[in-house]
């Protein structure tokens, strides 16, 4: 794998961020999904959506003006913007599988060709599982994107033919940002966007567990 | 073998995205230097009305005479769109409101609670001719059919009607011991909405009783249009939105009170 | 039946109130059931409820203060007491058919001696049914009065062993206010509380459709 | 034969009530010349815990860090009962709020969206020992699950789960081509809030994202206890109610923000 050159999260996030258009709404997942916020394009007006009762979610607040009940989903301190509202859960939620929200951009475990997206359990049975909303942004968004490393720390294959961990929702992910490329799903399977700089399609798939359609 | 996805131990980064975003938006400004972005604001009724076409299924907010947007079904009743399905809690009284709909022809099916209300007399002269549809639901089962739809909920069980006349072909079931029947989402294409004030984002708030079926037939179109009080002019105090801007299409300044 | 000693709708009214409990959360149907609001002895303080978004209804307003989009479910000009709130449809019949209101107090077409209660629809097909809140309140709240004259103009029963007209709600009324008498529904049918003054039980019988129990 | 029940179309009768009623209920005051008679104020969060009985189904607002009632947790923890299931999003985060609960081993059963938040270590040592068993709803479902007890529906159809382990033994069938669960109310015999203002009718408002499930816990249990930053004088703004007193049982101040 010594001829892969991988993007930082930053970088990735960045490269997700020019795909969100103006005036969208979008919920971003915990952490590196939350990233993508803060390289969203200069003159755009997007309303970010944090599940417990936030639409309009501004950036950190300054020392010294923080609200210790204004969080995000990560449990971050954030603002609001102007137009933002705050709303109880079971509304936050009709706002996610209602298909209100426009995007949503979610960390995953695995991703496989046909869509299947795995990010809240693993065949790990010692810890407790945790799914927090994922499973219901992946029924109600309609365009869901998915943004990880392409491969485990240990070199583990994480975009596959079909996932083998606990699924968040079947065929429900519409394109993968990694460090290694930008991928689409589609009814073939994996369908190259683009490649991240210095990288080949050969390597890339090698470390790819489906076929990348070019 | 990581339990955790990769990048979700890491926000660190976070403090990155704050660089950028501090900059990017500051705060209580709009966004970047170009016009601003979104804007739900249409200057006529008669063009926010404009997406409203022939066969579709309308939602018409409001209670008795107070919250019904007066001023969007009137320019509904202009546009001469027909084959109409309206659910509405009410099918009009005299001469105004949905009546005007029912007189004109542009009716086909009506879905409300109910069609009785005196002076509803458009409403009955299309009944009897059976000119019109008429479906009636029990009132939380029609609020709860419009909320499954805007929460993307297929159904509900309900104990509502069970072993009365409007049960009868829905699918029943005892649950905790009690009869309950089961009701679908009623989604439509169109909501006619009836607010006080109304921000550029589509947020809303309603005055006193004048809130009723508006915020949940707000969440259950495919497009919602609004007509409100006062348009204001900067943003609304997020505590204070009772239907946040996502569930809505377009908003029209609308100043008559009925 | 010249020997029937008949309350006016008022007084009928005004029995009622007395069981209204201090404390209470009450919603009132349309018509003579909205005349009890008038009628709570002094002291008690009662939430009324009313389907179209207010809990904490007032009087009629003084002329030249009336909020024409201030209404109650009779559409009728009102006001707010203390503690009042406004909400709405789907968050109202969650209090009603949730169990949160204590008493509803309902006109009726007919009422059966195992608890039935007719109120939405007649025979007659001309004319469209009109259901509005009715079936809701009565699943909902768990203790249902019925208000209404104990014979029809025509001299028609009412009070009878089984509803001829379609069905509001099941074994649902637990007391029945007449311009007559005051009758509970048992499992043993209807069992005489009390009668209007100058009444006798067998008089009462003699214009009710099912027996009633001393 | 009168097609309206006796009485509806005699609304004359409503200007005696109001007669009557104005006099009774001057606009603006307390009703009667006795004691306040709706009052759900009380002094402490002791006596404010003291109805919850062993082995109680428990719901506790919060999300994170915010809108944690942790003045009547502390409270349930002193109390030492025991048994309990608790429904909350989390299990708790280092050594206050749920956790404490965890720690002291007054906790039979979670039922709960994430319990695996940083610090959770408490949740996770009892779930490791197998002291305490898990049910991990998908968290839009556990929020609907609890509207659905305090709305009166038995249940109700969510596309969220289908296919994976957490629909596994669940009734699912196709709606509008999409595969869908059958989730059912969730019920509480009691629900702790935490709200920024209330007032003696028991209305509450909230501040910020402290909001989140504390609307929709508030009903769903037999009897709701709250702890308010603020106890105000006099009523709230009816406008400005988010939960309105119905479904609140008592209100203790409590002033402590985390």
């Amino acid at each position: 794998m010594n001829d892969l050159h991988r993007l930082s999260d930053n970088d990735v996030a960045r490269r997700l961020a020019q795909d969100i258009p103006d005036g969208a709404y979008v919920n971003l997942g915990i952490g590196m999904p939350n990233k993508v916020a803060g390289f969203v394009p200069e003159g755009r007006e997007v309303m970010f959506h944090s599940e417990n009762g936030l639409l309009g979610v501004g950036p950190t607040p300054a020392p010294g003006t923080e609200d210790p009940e204004l969080i995000d989903a990560s449990k971050q301190l954030v603002t609001t913007i102007p137009g933002a509202s705050f709303f109880e859960h079971s509304t936050s939620f009709a706002m996610m599988r209602g298909g209100h929200i426009d995007i949503a951009v979610l960390g995953a475990y695995q991703v496989a060709e046909n869509g299947e997206l795995a990010n809240w359990a693993t065949l790990d049975d010692k810890h407790p599982p945790a799914v927090g909303g994922a499973m219901d942004l992946v029924v109600g968004v309609p365009t869901i994107y998915a943004i990880m490393r392409h491969t485990g720390r240990d070199g583990s294959i994480k975009l596959m033919e079909r996932c083998s961990y606990p699924l968040t929702g079947l065929g429900v992910v519409s394109r993968v940002y990694t460090d290694l490329c930008v991928l689409d799903v589609t009814s073939e399977g994996f369908r190259l966007v683009e490649l991240a700089p210095g990288n080949t399609l050969g390597a890339v798939q090698a470390v790819t567990g489906a076929k990348i359609h070019a | 073998m990581a339990l955790v996805p990769e990048g979700y131990t890491d926000i660190a980064g976070f403090a990155l995205m704050v660089a950028v975003a501090t900059i990017a938006m500051p705060c209580g400004e709009p966004i970047g230097k170009g016009p601003r972005m979104i804007d739900k604001r249409v200057a006529t009724l008669a063009e926010a009305i404009a997406p409203v076409e022939e066969g579709a299924v309308v939602m018409i907010g409001g209670f008795g005479t107070s919250g019904i947007p007066f001023g969007l079904i009137d320019a509904l009743a202009s546009s001469g769109v027909g084959g109409l399905t309206i659910v509405s809690n009410n099918a009009g009284a005299g001469e105004e409101g949905i009546s005007v709909l029912l007189r004109n022809g542009q009716v086909a099916r009506v879905i409300c609670s109910y069609p009785r209300t005196p002076g509803s007399i458009w409403f009955e002269r299309r009944y009897a001719a059976g000119e019109v549809e008429l479906e009636v639901v029990p009132q939380g089962t029609l609020a709860e059919r419009i909320r499954a739809a805007g929460a993307g909920l297929g159904g509900f069980f309900t104990p509502t009607g069970y072993g009365t006349k409007l049960a009868e072909g829905k699918e029943t079931r005892q649950i905790d011991g009690r009869g309950q029947v089961l009701e679908m989402a009623l989604h439509a294409d169109i909501a006619l909405i009836r607010a006080e004030e109304a921000d550029r984002w589509g947020n809303l708030s309603f005055h006193a009783t004048a809130r009723n079926f508006n915020p949940v037939m707000a969440t259950a179109a495919k497009h919602t249009i609004v007509e409100a009080r006062r348009v204001l002019d900067g943003p609304m105090d997020p505590a204070a939105v009772i239907t946040p801007g996502i569930f809505v299409g377009s908003v029209t300044e609308y100043g008559v009170r009925p």
